[in-house]
């Protein structure tokens, strides 16, 4: 009973509520580092150094009026954020945040559940998020989300196909479609795959930028030419959805390259010896600790690039990721085969 | 909607106004710019008066021949105005031909400049320059929307800086210190209605 | 027991959101409610012990067909709704009689097989050599063993099915491109 | 007990509603989606048997009727935009002639 | 479902859009509106309506007396408002025939160029920011910060001055303000560079300005297009240079020129520019002459009768004053003013036709306008 139901349960709420949190102070972060890249402070009154500042955000939104325009799609409007959170948060079910640990004599593992499929149901559940953007443009009855929204299905839609690619090298790679046993084969190959797959782990990065509606591939949201971009009509805790969506996707992608590339959960360099003092620190702050590198980049590049227009970016998706993703999965393919 | 008649009426203009600029000519240890003795040279009754105050050259021409003197100073080598840096107009409503359109070109090859001025009645036709120079277009619009000169043969001629249901021409010296919003200001209730209404028909 | 509630249920909402499907009159929430079934029949996947499949069903139906489906729906701009258009020649009922013949049919068989069971006394398993292989693939988890099976015994229907998808690819470009 | 009979009533059923949409709606993208609800009938009832017979052979069938359905959905909405273009409508009833 | 369905595609043509971009949108720099024909996201043509912000200044100003309206030009161009005031005063000096101090057209010169490098900084913050680079919109009004700290020593005020007076200037430079302009500039140059360093050589900043929005310099010309938009076509148009007014005769500076008249050479243009104003500032800051600040101005103002027209190099481009005097009252007869702003975005019509959506906004930011000089 208590393996079956208590601890999963446990386990999904932990990582639930640690998520929103994390997605939470995630703005926090992006607006602390955004502020000392342009030599400002950033927020500095809600709690020290702002550290409250996301609590107070929250209420904002939440006591904030929720305004449906008149002539919206009404059910269609309501659901959109929904439909973009949800898959945003279910995608935390299959991603091994840390190894088995030791608690009240039982063995846990640190993540909620290994699947055999676990990569594909990363991609086909984030595949299901571009649902949320385009209903939220459409049901706004409004021409700037509606154009807004039509970028970003295509730009996620395209994206997604170089991603895809990648991913299917690091398979090739680690020989197993399961998050656990890709992290398993990097510490038995010694080596992380950002390594022995560098144009993946680029291509996975750039795309991940993507993906996450992110500067320099914000076109959906690009504030100077759509407004608002798809979520210009909506206000209060319906904005703050799609709003945490696309945090909550920033660290799905942080995770997961995290995972797939820079070796999850293991300590820097796994197989030297003599740096084996370095498992004193428990494997889950590994996993953090190269997120929020991940993060960190993110947000860096939001504070340096310009952004990109939208026809370069398809022309950058079509024309450079996706063949340089094949022509790398057919290397993979060749040497594996020639190493066999 | 150019010219609703009863507004000038009723604010007729003060005795005190002047019937138009002084318009000096030039003194005569001054020699005109070469360019003008080629434009009156090649358009014969192009120039019907030449000015010259604080350094400026202006020349008055007939509206009738604006638009070959345009030409020929956008066109010819010894002038070469390709650059139409302003339209405008001034009003003198004691004159029968109330309006002073004035051109501001420059010639960014000879960096010389030139105002060429024309003379025209209410609704005297005055032709467009927009030809000649593409740049001339807005500033037409506002000459057009400001004074209600009457420009003809303009590929746009609209309202530029005012609404377009506006009534009457602004900068003329005889248009009222209150405009009609203001008039009706006087029964705010109604036109407070009467514009929640104007503004439900522009959203429908 | 846990079997067959989450099968009716599934079921339920299957059916359910597939009359939504035909039913409703707004072509956008008509490709919500298919997106919905699609994604219930993945559900009904991993219940039949096929996660692979369900992903695949996740991934190209939901996220890629219907989403293609949407696209189409907001790119045609209805003056007016299909539906109020008559046509005198025109049988819709013609319609509802052919489906009633169909469930008569599927009643009847539902009839004949109520004696027991359509299920063989034992599995058999096809006598090829790649089977064998299949068998012995079993045991290392489902998407192993299709993609095994794709990729040996049906390689030449893949390969074909991808000629079929790039012709597919080829011909919506020239159909929905104005110009070349 | 969940037998393959079920399995199949539930697959007749969905079959039979995407058949209804066929013949009913006039609008060719539901038609389209109906068609797309026949396809997923067939794919359940694929899957069922493939492991009723414990083999993957029947997955394998569904991926190809996956793949078939990817294809008929770009041609057809492909179709359809072509079509609108032309006559701005999307009534099957009015796509009878040959030519427009 | 028994409700008549409302189709939420309608606005939404396979053929043509009509997007109306403003005048509340955030890239349009106030009160802009442009009405845009879109094919896809290809625009077929744009309309630009204004007149959002129409004051009448011009009719205001035939109901002030001469010293009153150089409040009134601090309200046209608002970023530059020294500018507007030097151009103003030069226009009345001229109609009088007054000489002014060379200290005052020294300090005038000094106020000149800082304006001009505020104005720019504006300029490039607002223009990376509508690319997308965020950073350069802080980093730019960081500097900015400086030099409104310096007119607020000199004149009080920190946006609109009222920093001149027809024949020279209202009050002496404060003690010491001379060496601290001095000091602005050291700290300038490094800034440029930093600003260079993010936009100049970046790809993503190359992909989204090389090509955007093409003009060659005599249609530019033609169209009556100024300042740094029409040196980007390459043509050597610079009131300063050409027609020197302040003391701009006395110093030596560059015109930068662009080649291929497109948006990256008006954004190379106008980072010269900076470099330019802080040479002119130096020569000027160095060498301000000792002597009076006002000349012989008369206690009640009133040209003599009689119509000029006075340019200067506003940081927008030719911004141009036509004044008429009756010679009899003591208000302008006629006043009028010919705002850079207004002209070069008469041009934004021609350039952004057949470009994306994206490349508008970045074509508005290029040309760098001023709603309130454009409407008056």
């Amino acid at each position: 009973m208590i393996d079956q139901l208590v601890i999963p349960l446990v386990k999904i709420l932990i990582v639930l509520n640690a998520t929103l949190v994390g997605v939470t102070y995630m703005v926090l972060l992006e607006r602390k580092v955004i502020a000392w890249t342009q030599s400002r402070l950033g927020p500095m009154r809600v709690g020290p150094y702002g550290a409250l500042q996301p609590i107070a955000d929250a209420l904002k939104l939440m006591i904030k009026e929720d305004i449906t325009p008149v002539r919206a799609d009404k059910w269609v409007f309501t659901a959109a954020p929904i439909v973009a959170m949800v898959p945003a948060l279910i995608v935390y079910a299959v991603i091994p945040f840390g190894d088995t640990v030791n608690l009240f004599g039982r063995e846990i593992p640190l993540y909620i559940t290994d699947i055999n499929v676990g990569l594909l149901y990363i991609v086909s559940v984030a595949s299901v998020g571009v649902y949320g953007i385009i209903l939220g443009g459409y049901a706004s009855n409004s021409k700037y989300p509606l154009l807004a929204s039509l970028r970003a299905s295509a730009q996620l839609i395209s994206y997604e196909v170089a991603i895809t690619l990648t991913l299917v090298s690091v398979i090739l790679v680690a020989g197993s479609l399961s998050m656990v046993s890709i992290v398993r084969a990097q510490e038995s190959a010694h080596v992380w795959f950002a390594f022995l797959q560098p144009i993946a782990f680029v291509i996975f990065f750039i795309g991940g930028l993507a993906e996450t509606n992110r500067s320099p591939f914000d076109m959906p949201e690009a504030e100077q030419e759509l407004t608002g971009g798809f979520h210009t009509e909506y206000s209060g805790m319906r904005f703050a959805l799609f709003f945490l969506a696309e945090y909550a996707n920033m660290i799905v992608v942080a995770s997961v390259a995290t995972t797939l590339f820079l070796g999850g959960w293991l300590r820097p360099f796994p197989n030297v010896a003599w740096l084996s003092f370095l498992d004193v620190i428990p494997s889950w702050t590994w996993f953090l600790v190269k997120s929020f590198g991940f993060l960190y980049i993110f947000i860096w590049v939001r504070a340096t690039l310009p952004r990109y227009r939208y026809d370069q970016l398809m022309r950058l998706g079509w024309k450079v990721l996706i063949p340089l993703a094949i022509a790398n999965l057919v290397i993979t393919g060749i040497v594996k085969v020639l190493l066999l | 909607m150019p010219d609703d008649p009863k507004a000038p009426e009723a604010h007729a203009p003060k005795a005190a106004v002047p019937a138009g600029p002084p318009d000096p000519a030039p003194p005569a240890d001054l020699a005109p710019p070469a360019f003008l003795a080629s434009l009156s040279e090649a358009i014969a009754d192009g120039i019907a008066q030449t000015s010259y105050f604080v350094g400026d050259w202006t020349v008055v021409v007939p509206v009738a021949r604006l638009l070959d003197v345009a030409r020929h100073l956008c066109d010819a080598p010894d002038a070469a105005f390709d650059l139409c840096s302003d339209v405008t107009a001034s009003d003198w409503p004691t004159r029968p031909q109330r309006f002073d359109v004035i051109y501001c070109l420059y010639s960014t090859r000879h960096r010389h400049r030139l105002r060429v001025k024309i003379r025209a009645a209410e609704h005297e036709g005055v032709p467009s320059v927009s030809g000649i120079w593409p740049g001339a277009n807005w500033l037409e619009r506002e000459v057009y929307d400001m004074f209600g000169v009457n420009v003809t043969g303009h590929p746009d001629r609209r309202r530029l800086l005012m609404p377009d249901d506006w009534q009457g021409h602004p900068q003329r010296k005889d248009y009222p210190l209150e405009g009609p919003g203001e008039l009706l200001m006087e029964n705010p209730i109604d036109w407070l209605k009467l514009r929640q209404a104007r503004d439900e028909a522009d959203i429908e | 027991m846990g079997q067959a509630i989450a099968f009716y249920t599934l079921s339920a909402f299957i059916l359910g959101f597939a009359v939504l499907v035909v039913s409703t009159k707004d072509t956008v929430h008509s490709v919500l409610f298919l997106v919905l079934d699609f994604l219930f029949v993945a559900a009904l996947y991993v219940l039949l012990g096929a996660p692979f499949l369900a992903a695949i069903q996740v991934l190209v139906y939901a996220g890629g067909i219907v989403v293609l489906y949407l696209f189409v729906v907001m790119l045609v701009n209805l003056k007016r709704s299909p539906e109020a258009h008559h046509d005198p020649h025109r049988r819709a009922r013609l319609g509802f009689v052919l489906a009633a013949l169909v469930l008569i049919e599927v009643g009847a068989i539902a009839a004949y097989s109520a004696g027991g069971p359509v299920r063989p006394a034992a599995p058999q398993a096809p006598p090829t050599a790649a089977a064998t292989a299949v068998s012995a693939m079993r045991a290392v988890g489902n998407t192993e063993e299709v993609g095994w099976l794709l990729y040996t015994n049906y390689l030449i229907p893949f390969e074909v099915a991808s000629m079929l998808l790039l012709v597919a690819m080829i011909g919506a470009i020239v159909l929905a491109k104005r110009e070349l | 007990m969940i037998t393959p009979t079920h399995y199949m009533l539930l697959s007749a059923a969905l079959f039979i509603i995407g058949v209804i949409g066929v013949m009913v709606r006039r609008n060719i993208i539901i038609i389209f989606m109906s068609i797309e609800l026949i396809l997923n009938a067939v794919n359940i009832n694929l899957v069922a048997f493939s492991r009723e017979w414990q083999h993957a052979v029947g997955q394998v069938f569904a991926i190809f009727v996956v793949a078939v359905a990817a294809a008929e959905a770009a041609v057809g909405l492909g179709i359809i935009l072509a079509f609108y273009r032309n006559k701005e409508t999307v009534n099957i009833d009015e796509m009878n002639l040959m030519k427009w | 479902m028994e409700t008549p369905t409302v189709h939420h595609g309608a606005m939404f043509d396979t053929n043509e859009l009509v997007l109306n971009m403003g005048p509340q949108h955030p890239s349009t720099h106030g009160v802009l509106r442009v009405v845009l024909r879109l094919d896809g996201e290809k625009v077929v043509d744009a309309d630009v309506v204004i007149g959002y912000l129409h004051r009448g200044i011009e009719k205001l100003s035939e109901n002030r007396n001469w010293t009153q309206i150089i409040l009134l030009t601090d309200r046209m161009d608002y970023v530059a408002a020294a500018t507007s005031n030097v151009g103003y005063c030069e226009t009345v000096e001229k109609l009088m025939s007054l000489e002014v101090p060379r200290r005052a057209r020294y300090v005038r010169t000094i106020l000149c160029e800082l304006q001009r490098i505020a104005s720019h900084c504006l300029w490039v913050g607002t223009h990376a920011m509508d690319i997308g680079a965020m950073t350069v919109f802080l980093y730019a009004f960081r500097e900015r910060e400086l030099i409104l700290d310096l007119f607020e020593e000199f004149c009080g005020a920190r946006l609109t001055y009222n920093s001149m007076r027809i024949g020279g200037l209202p009050l002496d430079i404060p003690p010491g303000w001379d060496k601290k302009v001095l000091e602005f500039c050291k700290i300038m140059d490094s800034k440029i560079d930093e600003y260079e360093t993010l936009l100049t050589h970046n790809r993503i900043w190359l992909e989204r300005t090389r090509g955007i929005g093409v003009i060659s310099g005599p249609e530019a010309a033609g169209l009556g297009l100024c300042g740094p938009v029409l040196r980007g076509s390459g043509v050597p148009r610079d009131v300063r240079k050409d027609e020197p007014y302040a003391a701009y005769d006395e110093m030596t500076f560059d015109v930068p020129l662009g080649t291929s008249g497109d948006t990256y050479d008006r954004y190379l243009v106008r980072m010269e520019e900076f470099r330019q104003s802080l040479r002119i500032i130096r020569q000027a800051a160095e060498g301000i002459p000792d002597g009076p600040i006002v000349g012989k101005v008369p206690r009640l103002i009133k040209p003599p009768a009689g119509e000029t027209y006075h340019a200067i190099e506003s940081p927008k481009g030719e911004l141009g004053f036509f004044i008429v005097s009756d010679g009899k009252s003591t208000n302008p007869y006629r006043f009028r003013v010919r705002s850079p702003s207004f002209c070069n975005l008469q041009g934004l019509r021609r350039l952004v036709r057949g470009h994306l959506v994206a490349d508008v906004v970045a074509l508005i930011g290029s040309i760098d306008i001023v709603l309130g000089e454009v409407d008056r």
